[in-house]
This record gives structure tokens, C-alpha cells and sequence, in this order.
């Protein structure tokens, strides 16, 4: 028998296991290139030649480009990676965190500052 | 002979280390986290140790997807603070403790825990969050970290990340290293990360009070049962990311009590909802 | 399922390499040493294996001081030979196995093995001398090994090196990790360098044939008391460099009579003084 | 008690442990360099000014230009590291070894076809 998976079944999440991992190596290679200042210059200067500069699939550089953090990680990102580019952005972890939920902006604060998502969230 | 004198448990939210680096501590929503953090400092002040032992987890800063390391013990002079992303923050470089850090590694190796010995890495806000919570804030340049600090990164971030259960025992090792080191060190040594926060996906802001509650309860007194939760857990109770909470029971497990000593002493215990995604923990306990 | 159908145990020797590099296997000096792999190589052709889980050291290569992992698995889809000083060896590129390395990297950590997880990385002639040894030599660019490699190093050079039996102990972890693969793979498991060599100070050039063939011996029949040698003992009687053995150990534990099937059958052994510094052992069992 | 350090009195021989490799750190990261093949360059054409970009000790330097191979592990240096200098210098592992031996090369390389070094040698 293959090895037990048993976090497939947690709504909402992605758990970055070695199949994703390998999915996404050079979506997150990318990502960790931009930790250097004159890379996040070079990206935020033109973002698609940056791109195009990893071994990327072109969905993982569409996703890349239209910040959908959900789709980086569906195709093998890892949010910490992930995180690089809104750091580049000048975003904050909690506005990238809130940009996968649905919720605006002020909704996912609020929500935060209410004591957060209720751990039964998306359960049977 | 070095012992370890105390055990510190706390969160290491990034959004902290942004607050107290923009002169945000007084604002209305970083004051009630930053209060939890008074008593702390004092008595950091009134118990200073001669070294810590810092188990946090790199968050895809010194190691990428190139190099995965477990568990990772830092042998170096010292580290310099990462930059993340958004450029470095701005505290003391690190001052590590290379006689006692390879006499630990050497130790724990030979008692059956494979170890990555690493002499070069940045340190990201996993590490200096810590710090500057328990130390208060230092100039970058002419401050000062009271002590040298031994980091000791943790894979958290590729799964398979290692049982509750591996980092109690590896805390037990690393007490038996500690105490086998000739000089009279005193060393605190402190489990970093969670609590309950998830950074990803639809589920995103899960925050599980009743969980982290409880997990600070059975770290008091009853830390075995909390080393035998298994990782889907954490993951379906705490988030994804509070996952980050067995680093907790490294800390833990290098207590007296764990070798058949008394209960350890609780200092302090403190928790807040929110800093940022995260449920922030912290507890203080002295042998 | 996949399953673990050989062991094969070899000396790695750089030399030996460098003689097949350089055109002088037919020298009186090394015709004893390929014609005691003239066995392996029909008997490689005859069990093509679908995948080898080569266990090796790497020597200061892909790993300077500033990361020094115990036990590191490659999980990336190709490695190129190393240039160690007097450039790449004229092999072809090594091709990885990704997706039963993850397999194995998953089980093995959750069976308590401190893995770290390497994705890029060089392979030296720890590596490549064996499957020169084993597949003949092969055109850089024409050629190619004949099947896919998954790169284990463990960490001989700093001590403390693991111990024999935490080396055993995994070897058997692997053969669990190898089993729960649902593909149907015939795997090889392959124990490298040694065996009696000392490369440094005034005692390089130590040789033990004695002790190199009691470790033969306990290899066919009795694996657990190889275990049982202490770091010191390999020193000792084996030379400094003599310690590679116990990666011969985590071959050894991965075979099924560890886990109560019946002893392996030998179809090979062979050993020669010298190839440069070194005593040159062979050895291959079949499940 | 400090950790039990048993390899301590084996004759001519010196484990590479922790201390020694705090000791030789440098050492050790200077060989490394000469992995690529335009550093031996540089290194072949003047090596003291090369040497003098690492901050090795003087004693480190002078026993590297010396190629005193004994002195560099008593100074930190580990065999594997070393090695990559005799590379740089188109030596082989066999007359390294034996250029620690006090030997010539081919009373070294004669006492390694007859069997190699006796494994009582240096025991009282
Ligand atoms: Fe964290
Ligand atoms: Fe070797």
C-alpha cells in the first residue's frame, strides 16, 4: 500500500508535501531569488521577462503575474515562498492571507480581530 | 556542569517583528500583545541566561527547496539577521555559542538523532521575533542580545514534518547533551512558533482558542500526552501552520520533570487573538 | 509493490576511477581489481535493477562546512558528476528517481530518521566509481547508466558519523519505505566505500585484512553483529577512513533476513590489496 | 563529564571532529574553493596573494604554500578538504597520503602493494 495521506481530506488547504514540492520547484525557486534586492528591482521592473527567466510552466508565471496566490499554490507554491513576492509587493502577511479567503481586505481583519475562522469552518 | 534553568514557549508571528520595527507598539491593537510581553522581559532581566538554545523554523529563508534539513543545529560565530523580502530587520546579529553547540550536536548525534550541523545561515524573524519579545528592542548596531544563542531550525514547511513525539525525545537528548557540558552554563531553552494560525487557502485565519488552550494546559503538566497528538491533528484542529507547535515539545522535553524531576515552575502564561493570522502563546516555565 | 531483490557492498576508490578515466585498467597494477568486477558486471546485466538507492559519502564536495547533513536523501531528477579538483569525471549525468526518493524521504522521516532532503547537488566519485565498477564504463554523452539513481550520503567526514546500528537500523526502515511503493520496481540497495584505509598522518596507508574479512564474514551471516562495532574499533583496526563501513550497514539492514526472511544468497565476493591507499571488498547478496 | 573522546590516543592519526573543524574552518573553505577550475587558476598564479583573501591563520598559510599536509590537519585541515590542493596540483590521493608518511613515494607506494601498513603499527 502507497503511504497514508490522510491531510488530502482538510477543506480549504493544501498541505506541501513532496508532490507539490516537486510540482513547484522552480515557482518557489523563483520566489526565494527574489530575497535579494536587486532581483525584486529587476522583477518589479518587468515582471514577465523576470519570468520567463525560470523554468516555470506558464500557468505557474500566469498565476504568478495575476497574484492569485491560490492558483501558486495549487500548482506547487508554498506560501512561505509565496510570501516573497508580496513581500516585493510591500503587502503584508495578512493581506496575503486574507487574498485567498474571498474576503476583502477589511472583512479578513475584522474577522481576525473577532477571534478568527471557526476551526469547524468548511467541516461535514 | 551547564543545566537548563527554564523553558520559554512563544509564537513568532513576522507581524510583530514588523509592529516593534515600525514603532507600532502602542498602537491600540499591538499594546494588548506587547503587555503580555512585560513581565517576560523582567524576567529575562532578573534571570539571564549565560545561553539560549533556540528552536524555531526557517521559513524559506536559509534553506530553499535546494536543501531540507530536519533538524538543523547552527555550530556558527554567528548569524546575521535575513533579509525576507522585505529587506533585513533591523536588530543585533546574533552571537552563537560554537563550543557548546558542536558538544550538543556531537551528543545528540550519538544518541540516535541525525542532525544537519550548519556553520552558515541567515536567521529570519522565526529567531529574532523571539528575541526581541523576551529581550525588548536593541539597536541594530550598538545593542546588544544579552547572550549568545544556539539556533536549531526545524523542517515545518515540506511534509513530512517530524512527530510531536521525535521532538519530545530529541529535547531529552538535548538536556542529557546540556548536562554534560563541563562548564556552569545556565541555559534557557525556548520552543517557538504556532499557535493555532493557517496562512493559505480558503481556510485561511482558522484560529482554534479551545485547541491552544488545552495544548498549554498539557504542556504544564502533562506534556507526554501532548508529544503523542499526531501531525493531521494540528493540522485539521490548529491550521496548517500550527504545525509550527512541535517545536514546543523540544523545549519540553529537556525539562527535569520529563527524567523523573518535580513539575517545572509556570512563570508566566499569556494568550491573545490576533497578531496578524495567528494565535499568539507564551509560556514561562523554570525547573 | 515494490521490493529490494539485492545488496551489493563495494570500496569506492578515487584511484579507480581515475584508472578507468584514464585508459589503465589493462596495467599489471590494476588488472586484479577490475577482474574481480568482470562477476558484477554480467550479473548487472542479467538483474538490471529498476532503480539503485546508492548509500555513499560524499567528500567534501557537495557539502563544505557549512552543512554537514547525517543522512541526506536526493529527491532531484538528475546530478552531475562532481569536479573535484582535477575536473568531472567523463561519465554520464546521473539520472534521479523523484518520485520513490519522496517515497522513501516520507516513510523514513516518519519512521524517525532525521532525513534532509536535497534537490541540487553533485555527485562525487563516491558515487560514480561504483557504478563504474558495476555497469562498465559508459560514453559522458552517449552513454548512460542503466537505470535511475536515488543518491543517499551520509556524513563520514566530521564526527560523530552515525553509528553501525543506527545505520542498520535504517537500512531497515528503507526496506519498509521500499515496500509500501505501490509500483512493481525491482529495487538495488548499494553499500559503499571502505574498506581498511587511512588517508592522513603518519599511519596513512593502514590496511586490516584480517578485520576486513571478518566483516565479510559477518556481513553474509551475521549483520547484527556487525552493528554491534563501535566507531572506535573502526579507527582502530580499519584506519581513520575505515568508518565508511558502516554505510555497508544500512545496505545490510535492508535486506530480508533482518525482518526474519531467510539469509541472503551470496553470488559474489571479492577482495584485493591494493587499489592506491586502500583494500578493495566486494560483495553481492540476493534476496 | 565532558563527552567521552576515545579517538584521542589512536598513534598518527587525528579524527576530525568539532574542534578540529572550528580550527580549520577556513582552511577547509580555502580548499573547497579549488572546485572550480578558475580559482586553481588564480590560486597557480600567485598563491600567497590568493591565500591572503581567506582569513586563515599565517601558520595555515605557510603550511598550505609548504604543502605540509601534517601541519594543515594539525591546524584544522581534513584530508578530503585537502586534497583538493594536491588536485590543483595534479597529485594523487596515493602520493598525498604518503607525503605524510615521512616515505618516499615509492617506498610508500611499495609498502602499499605489499599489503599496506601493518595495523599494529604505533601500538605499544
Ligand atoms: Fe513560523
Ligand atoms: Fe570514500
Amino acid at each position: 500500500m502507497a503511504l497514508d495521506k490522510p491531510y488530502k481530506d482538510v477543506p480549504g488547504t493544501t498541505i506541501f508535501d513532496a508532490d507539490q514540492s516537486r510540482k513547484g520547484y522552480w515557482l518557489n525557486q523563483f520566489c526565494m531569488s527574489l530575497m535579494k534586492a536587486e532581483n525584486r528591482e529587476r522583477f518589479k521592473k518587468d515582471e514577465r521577462a523576470y519570468l520567463d527567466e525560470w523554468a516555470m510552466s506558464e500557468e505557474q508565471k500566469q498565476a504568478v503575474l495575476a497574484r492569485d496566490l491560490n492558483r501558486c499554490i495549487a500548482l506547487g507554491g508554498n506560501i512561505y515562498f509565496l510570501a516573497k513576492i508580496g513581500a516585493t509587493d510591500g503587502k503584508s502577511f495578512q493581506q496575503m492571507a486574507g487574498s485567498m479567503t474571498g474576503m476583502s481586505e477589511e472583512e479578513y481583519r475584522n474577522m481576525m480581530i473577532n477571534g478568527g475562522r471557526d476551526p469547524k469552518w468548511g467541516r461535514s | 556542569m551547564a543545566r537548563i534553568t527554564a523553558s520559554v514557549y512563544t509564537s513568532h508571528v513576522p507581524a510583530i517583528g514588523a509592529a516593534l520595527d515600525l514603532g507600532k507598539t502602542h498602537e491600540p491593537y499591538w499594546q494588548p500583545v506587547f503587555k503580555g510581553y512585560e513581565y517576560s522581559k523582567q524576567w529575562m532581566k532578573e534571570n539571564k541566561p549565560d545561553v539560549i538554545f533556540l528552536v524555531y523554523n526557517d521559513h524559506a529563508t536559509a534553506f530553499s527547496l535546494d536543501i531540507i534539513p530536519t533538524f538543523a543545529i547552527g555550530t556558527a560565530a554567528e548569524y546575521q539577521p535575513a533579509d525576507e523580502g522585505w529587506g533585513p530587520r533591523p536588530v543585533p546579529k546574533v552571537i552563537g555559542h560554537p563550543e557548546l553547540a558542536s558538544h550538543i550536536a556531537q551528543s545528540v548525534i550519538q544518541q540516535d538523532f541525525d542532525l544537519t550541523i550548519v556553520n552558515k545561515m541567515d536567521v529570519d524573524h522565526g529567531l529574532t521575533v523571539p528575541l526581541s519579545l523576551m529581550c525588548g528592542e536593541q539597536d541594530p548596531v550598538k545593542g546588544a542580545w544579552p547572550c549568545p544563542v544556539i539556533p536549531f531550525a526545524v523542517n515545518v514547511v515540506q511534509y513530512p514534518v517530524p512527530s510531536g513525539r521525535r521532538c519530545f525525545n530529541l529535547g531529552q537528548a538535548i538536556r542529557k547533551a546540556v548536562e554534560s557540558y563541563d562548564e556552569d552554563l545556565k541555559v534557557h531553552i525556548w520552543g517557538t512558533g504556532g499557535m493555532s494560525h493557517q496562512l493559505q487557502g480558503p481556510r485561511a485565519g482558522l484560529i482554534n482558542k479551545d485547541f491552544d488552550n488545552r495544548f498549554l494546559d498539557l504542556l504544564e503538566t502533562n506534556p507526554a500526552a501532548a508529544a503523542d497528538i499526531p501531525h493531521i491533528d494540528y493540522v485539521r484542529e490548529a491550521g496548517s501552520e500550527g504545525i509550527e507547535l512541535v517545536m514546543w515539545l523540544i523545549a519540553r522535553g529537556a525539562m527535569a520533570d520529563v527524567a523523573g524531576g518535580p513539575l517545572p515552575k509556570v512563570k508566566h502564561r499569556f494568550f491573545h487573538v490576533p497578531a496578524s493570522n495567528t494565535a499568539v502563546g507564551h509560556l514561562i516555565l523554570e525547573n
